[in-house]
């Protein structure tokens, strides 16, 4: 038996809810990103899967796609975690639930 | 010839952009480079736009469509595109040349500025968003345009930024008319669901032709109203007109150049680019829109003519002047006089960008003093400035035969009385003509004529850079006349599409002496009433304005501009405080206090649980504990601040949409 | 490609991914981080896109973990105290895997086996980014560009 | 003659694999994959044991001294007794250790190593895994060092540790990106990432005697060089050895590993230097081609290994020559002066390609990067700023 599409929509959809897991139980900004990029991550899984699954692949569409995010999610990681030193210098904590200015 | 033409029509609007783009990154030093970049950027333009107008020359309504898809959702593309008319064409040409002119002479009157750099970047970007959008064949592009020209008039109005008025003056303008542009964009939508194209003209299938008209049925008038907002916002009419004086706080080339000639008629303009959605199933040339138009034109003719006599600001006096005349463009616009709202238009950016800029060059010469009451007897000190202010002041109030306002006066007048529904918008407008060569001739003769006072003491001439184009537009105020007489209409036809002839007799009319003797009275009325106004510093009689001492109450009131910010500062900004104290008491008070409130049950459960767990009950209650104690967190955890709890709501409210897809599907 | 290599590779990286995403030491859950990345370009290689897998390996494990272990170590002061389990995430997140995983089970539509398809050479790639995508590829130059010296700014000591 | 003996490796190895012909496809595969791996570890892990004493020995020459001369005929059997003390060393793991990542480094480290050796073509029909990525594999398995690096100064939990891995990681990033940017002109040429069509791209002579190798044009003489100070940097060695110069950090992210573990980091370094140059020789001096026609009838694996050993002993010849560099000179060269010439390399190796890749291209291509160079060497000449050294003690 070889892994359908279903297969590996499974497996995204598992590492999704992990970096869902991870952004939301975590109290340390970085693992909040870390939580962002393995949700980004299990898109790019969907993307390459659905590429390779599709009936013609004429296109490397789905494989472009990927390449396109991970590039982005790439510079998003970079820009996150200069945050985080900025946010560290500043408030001197690295713990969202510190940073609550927001707070009403 | 004329396929490539318009196939390149785009480098027209190109030219500023680029030049302002690459304004923007110069430095603050090179104020040379920048001025001689952006007048040759309008150069460009102004050359290109002139071979852009030879092929519109033929008569017969000459239109060139060049239209490309912008991008594809599913299988239906959205396309945008240009297109090249006489109106079009006429636009390009206008404001061009004004801009040219308006351009070379804020080179002297910003002369002294910082941000002398930054102001040419922003001329340009203004200049080119303007030539874009009258050469837009497609509302969403004329809109993107539209919005441009508005981002630019905000820039330009704050420009002094240090000044709290002017920020004040930007963010009102910007408001304001973002207020007309929404109801623009709904009119916007709703035309693109009804004809499924936003193209105007796409070769029988575009949302101008009668297919596309067919289409759009009884929804016509809503669409054409929704737009016609847009359009009242941008030029000034009655609702919206309160940001366009204020926007006076910004340099007075920008004043000229956007708050004259050219952004605020394009609220006129686009009437006049979707006159077919306003038109559409007129009997005997009235729809309810047109109507509708008409008065608000009307209103906003006579408020604005009334409030012009009262103001001291030389610049609010052309501010409000400006608002009448765009309303009396819309008056002859809804009584379907497309060409003589527009010869008008054309003309007025003309005179009124002179007017600004004459206004510039006093302030200029006048160090700054912008009250009319402290000026007087420049004509001796600024001879070239006082020569070209009264053309400019003569073709505003429309003195017939010389000079180009008069024409138009004349031919709005004429197609206003033929009006079918009722005669009352022509004697309104009647009157409004009057006050306009009222409050011109005593703004000439506060600032120029009698005798001078404080201000003017020190009065000099402006440098030749800033008379030159002073004269250049006052020529052209003057010689356009020559294309709009109606004993050669030339312009007209060349609108209209009609062949046009030469004949003398009809130069005299009936509606010319009628005109002429508003004009006539108006002035008369004027130098009647201000007569005593030239007079030395201390005497009673011209501290104190004529029509102040008469009417007080009436003087107060137009002074006061009729009180129409105070009435929307008690009633809409009012509303808009109240809402929001509203919100924020809902989110301190309730919003807030609700999950605080389960949290603290949850708090007090826990509490209880771990009372009895403390009495040694086995670990089956421990677990609720915790649970509890999850829950009380959880619940807490709702408020504000807490970035983990907004993720996981937006998760859940995800997961809610999937499950929802799911069981719809 | 063969379901031994499937669920070898779906262990090591679901169980890296739940490691980077549980662990308590920063810095074991950041190596992990690598780690799923290594899994995840295997996926990437069995689905036969190994352009993409060896620049997820390049990317990931060679810029982002150590970029996110710099980030470690210059805010290693300030130690976040992780005394207690979040519910409230692990519940959201287990709904949410649940929903997606219902959802996905009940499209037949997927339940697909792939076929054979010729390898896709990097030539390919390079020909569609240089001809049908360059725009995108443009503009996420320009956009890398701008996260370049953002990163740059933000990070820049702020000089008093 | 030479057909066999140039083929004979890979005749081997199918006669080895043809009596599992029968057995299932992807044990097949493994099998081969296998033979591959051990060829690798035997001939490179011999070829680090010669190395280390080698270098030793030309050190030794070089300072004017004998190296090792007591084990074995010439010393030769020093590793072996190196190997031995290694192995028999106590294993000591700091008491404050992070122990798992303490563990882990080392075994990283090599095993990218070896992996960055598998892509490399050592011989005609000689590429232990030919894929069609392989100039990309090669740096991604490469970037994972910098992890590994980090991993040894952090898990080691000691000052000097973590400085020395800090560096070590700042510099590999910075010379990351001339080495790859000046890859990309081959790539660029040859138009595949795949080690065996740019070798193949390689072959051939013109005027039937000169070699089509890169290095020989201008722009490929350019980011060969460049390639190759890149290259010493990421093997953070003599003179780039900054994180780890015995006299300011004691030994860098190496400080807390003893016996067995610093040997592995020894050997990596030394199978990272083998690749690196390997794939320099694949890149731009013609891989596995004979220099010149005549030359031919030697097997190609030869041809490859002298190249190989040729470049080694550049390496040691530097580091037995030059002295240690500051980390300040080390940063400004990669971006002020690697990187904006590896670009020109770039755009120079297009002009060689739009003129046509003859004569006239080649001279654009020299004018291009000349140009660049003079360029760069005028405004980074730092001569002007500082007063004429003088020696007061030194006389």
């Amino acid at each position: 038996m070889t892994p359908t599409l279903q297969s590996f929509l499974i497996i995204s959809a598992a590492l999704f809810s992990i970096g869902l897991l991870a952004a939301l139980s975590r109290r340390h900004a970085i693992f909040i990103l870390i939580g962002i990029e393995l949700m980004l991550a299990a898109a790019n899984l969907n993307f390459i899967a659905f590429w390779r699954f599709r009936p013609q692949q004429e296109s490397p569409v789905g494989v472009l796609i990927a390449l396109f995010s991970i590039a982005i999610a790439a510079g998003e990681a970079a820009v996150g975690l200069a945050l985080v030193i900025a946010v560290y210098r500043h408030y001197r904590t690295t713990n969202v639930d510190q940073l609550d200015q927001l707070k009403g | 010839m004329s396929r490539s033409i318009i196939d390149h029509l785009w480098l027209v609007p190109a030219a500023p952009f680029v030049v302002s783009l690459v304004i923007l990154s110069l430095a603050n030093s090179l104020r040379k480079s920048a001025a001689a970049l952006a007048v040759a950027g309008q150069l460009a333009a102004l050359g290109m736009s002139a071979v852009a107008f030879l092929p519109t020359l033929r008569g017969d309504g000459f239109r060139a469509t060049h239209n490309f898809a912008w991008f594809a959702f599913g299988e239906q593309t959205l396309r945008l595109g240009f297109m090249l008319d006489p109106l079009g064409a006429a636009m390009l040409l206008m404001i061009c040349v004004v801009g040219l002119c308006i351009f070379v002479f804020s080179v002297g009157y910003m002369a002294k500025d910082k941000n002398f750099v930054r102001f040419f970047a922003y001329l340009s970007f203004f200049s080119g968003a303007m030539l874009g959008l009258v050469i837009a064949n497609s509302l969403l592009l004329l809109f993107i345009f539209w919005e441009l020209v508005g981002l630019a008039s905000y820039l330009l109005i704050g420009f002094w930024i240090e000044r709290p008025g002017a920020a004040e003056a930007a963010k009102k303008a910007f408001i304001t008319t973002r207020i007309g542009d929404m109801g623009f964009f709904l009119g916007l939508l709703w035309l693109y669901d009804r004809s499924g194209t936003l193209l105007f003209y796409d070769g029988g299938r575009g949302c101008l032709e009668p297919a596309g008209l067919a289409m759009l049925g009884g929804s016509a008038t809503l669409i054409a109203l929704l737009i016609f907002f847009g359009a009242a916002g941008k030029s000034g009419q009655f609702p919206l007109h309160v940001w366009l004086p204020d926007a006076m706080e910004g340099p007075t080339p920008v004043s000229a150049l956007i708050h004259a000639a050219t952004m605020v008629a394009a609220g006129v303009f686009l009437v006049a680019r979707v006159y077919p959605l306003f038109s559409l199933g007129a009997l005997n040339g009235v729809t309810p829109s047109l109507t509708v138009v008409v008065w608000v034109g009307v209103t906003t003719a006579l408020m604005a003519a009334l409030i012009a006599i009262a103001q001291t600001d030389i610049k609010r006096v052309l501010a409000y002047s400006t608002v009448s005349q765009l309303g009396l463009m819309m008056v002859s616009l809804g009584v379907g006089g497309v060409a003589a709202g527009i010869m008008h238009l054309l003309a007025h950016g003309f005179f009124k960008a002179l007017l600004f800029l004459g206004a510039g060059s006093v302030i200029h010469g006048c160090h700054g003093e912008q009250d009319i009451r402290k000026m007087g007897g420049l004509r001796r000190s600024m001879p070239a400035t006082f020569a070209t202010y009264a053309v400019g002041m003569m073709a505003l109030s429309g003195v017939p035969l010389f000079f180009s306002g008069g024409w138009t006066k004349e031919e709005m007048l004429h197609v206003a009385a033929n009006w079918p529904r009722s005669r009352a918008p022509y004697y309104l407008i009647a009157i409004g003509v009057i006050l306009t060569a009222l409050y011109m001739t005593r703004q000439v003769i506060y600032v120029f004529l009698g005798s001078r006072r404080a201000a003017a003491e020190h009065a000099h001439e402006s440098p030749p850079v800033m008379t030159v184009p002073l004269v250049a537009l006052a020529f052209c105020s003057v010689f356009f006349g020559v294309v709009l007489t109606p004993a050669w209409p030339w312009l007209h036809g060349y609108l209209t599409g009609e062949s046009v002839r030469f004949d003398p007799a009809r130069l005299i009319q009936p509606m010319f002496f009628i005109s002429l003797s508003l004009v006539a009275a108006g002035i008369g009325l004027g130098a009647w009433m201000y007569r005593k106004a030239g007079a030395q510093d201390g005497d009673r009689a011209a501290e104190i304005d004529p029509l102040e001492y008469a009417q007080p109450a009436l003087f107060r009131f137009l002074a006061n501009r009729m009180w129409i910010d105070e009435l929307y500062g008690r009633t809409i900004v009012a509303f808009a405080w109240a809402s929001a104290r509203m919100s924020d008491w809902l989110d301190r008070r309730f919003w807030d206090g609700l999950p605080r409130g389960l949290g603290a049950v949850g708090r007090l459960l826990s509490i209880f649980a771990t009372g009895v767990d403390e009495r040694g009950i086995n670990a089956g209650v421990d677990e609720t504990t915790v649970g509890a104690r999850g829950l009380g967190r959880l619940l807490s955890l709702a408020q504000a601040g807490r970035i983990r709890v907004y993720l996981g709501v937006l998760a859940l409210g995800a997961v809610a949409l999937l499950l929802l897809y799911a069981w719809l599907a | 490609m063969n379901s031994a290599a499937f669920v070898l590779i779906s262990i090591l990286t679901l169980g890296a991914a739940l490691a980077a995403a549980t662990l308590r030491k920063l810095m074991h859950a950041a190596l992990c981080f690598a780690l799923t990345f290594g899994g995840l370009a295997m996926f990437f290689l069995l689905l036969g896109a190994e352009f993409v897998g060896l620049a997820l390996v390049f990317i990931y494990v060679g810029a982002v973990a150590v970029l996110i272990v710099f980030t470690i170590l210059l805010t290693r002061r300030d130690a976040v105290k992780e005394r207690r389990v979040h519910w409230a995430g692990a519940v959201i997140a287990v709904v949410a895997f649940g929903t997606l995983a219902w959802s996905i089970l009940r499209t037949e539509s997927v339940s697909v086996v792939a076929h054979r398809m010729p390898s896709l050479t990097v030539g390919r790639i390079g020909e569609a980014l240089m001809t049908g995508y360059v725009w995108p590829l443009q503009c996420t130059g320009l956009l890398l560009t701008a996260a370049l010296i953002g990163a740059l700014v933000l990070v820049m000591e702020e000089k008093q | 003659m030479s057909e066999f003996a140039d083929q004979i490796f890979v005749n081997a190895k199918r006669a080895f694999l043809a009596p599992m012909a029968h057995l299932p496809g992807w044990l097949v595969q493994a099998a081969s994959g296998l033979i591959d791996i051990f060829t690798l570890l035997a001939v490179f892990l011999t070829l680090f044991a010669l190395v280390s004493v080698l270098e030793r020995k030309i050190l030794a020459r070089i300072q004017n001294r004998y190296g090792p001369n007591r084990v074995g005929p010439f010393g030769l059997l020093q590793p072996v007794a190196d190997g031995i003390k290694m192995l028999i060393k106590e294993d000591v793991v700091p008491a404050r250790a992070d122990k798992p990542v303490h563990f882990l480094a080392p075994i990283l480290i090599a095993a990218a190593a070896i992996l960055a050796l598998g892509v490399i073509p050592y011989g005609r029909n000689m590429t232990p895994f030919s894929i069609d990525g392989g100039i990309l594999f090669f740096f991604a398995v490469g970037s994972t060092t910098e992890l590994a690096v980090f991993m040894a100064g952090w898990g080691s939990n000691n000052k000097f540790s973590m400085l020395g891995a800090m560096r070590a990681i700042a510099q590999m990033f910075s010379y990351e990106l001339p080495l790859i940017v000046a890859v990309l002109p081959v790539v660029m040429v040859v138009g595949s990432l795949m080690p065996d069509r740019i070798v193949a791209a390689q072959g051939g002579y013109l005027f039937g005697f000169a070699p089509r190798w890169f290095v020989f044009t201008p722009w490929g003489f350019a980011a060969f060089i460049i390639f190759f100070v890149s290259g010493l940097v990421e093997s953070n060695r003599t003179p780039f050895d900054v994180p780890e110069g015995e006299s300011e950090i004691v030994a860098g992210h190496m400080t807390e590993y003893s016996g067995f573990k610093y040997a592995t980091f020894f050997m990596a370094e030394y199978l990272g230097m083998f690749a690196t140059s390997g794939l320099g020789i694949t890149l731009f001096l013609g891989g596995w081609h004979a220099p010149l026609p005549f030359l031919e009838f030697i097997p190609s694996y030869v041809w490859f290994f002298v190249k190989l050993s040729a470049l080694v002993f550049i390496y040691i010849w530097i580091r037995g020559t030059l002295p240690r560099t500051r980390i300040d000179q080390i940063m400004n060269f990669a971006w002020k002066f690697a990187l904006p010439m590896s670009f020109a390399c770039l755009v120079a190796a297009a002009l060689w390609h739009y003129a046509g890749r003859g004569f006239s291209g080649w001279c654009w291509s020299l004018a291009m990067v000349g140009g660049v160079y003079t360029g760069l060497s005028f405004l980074l000449d730092t001569r002007r700023k500082f007063a004429p050294r003088v020696y007061r003690f030194a006389e």
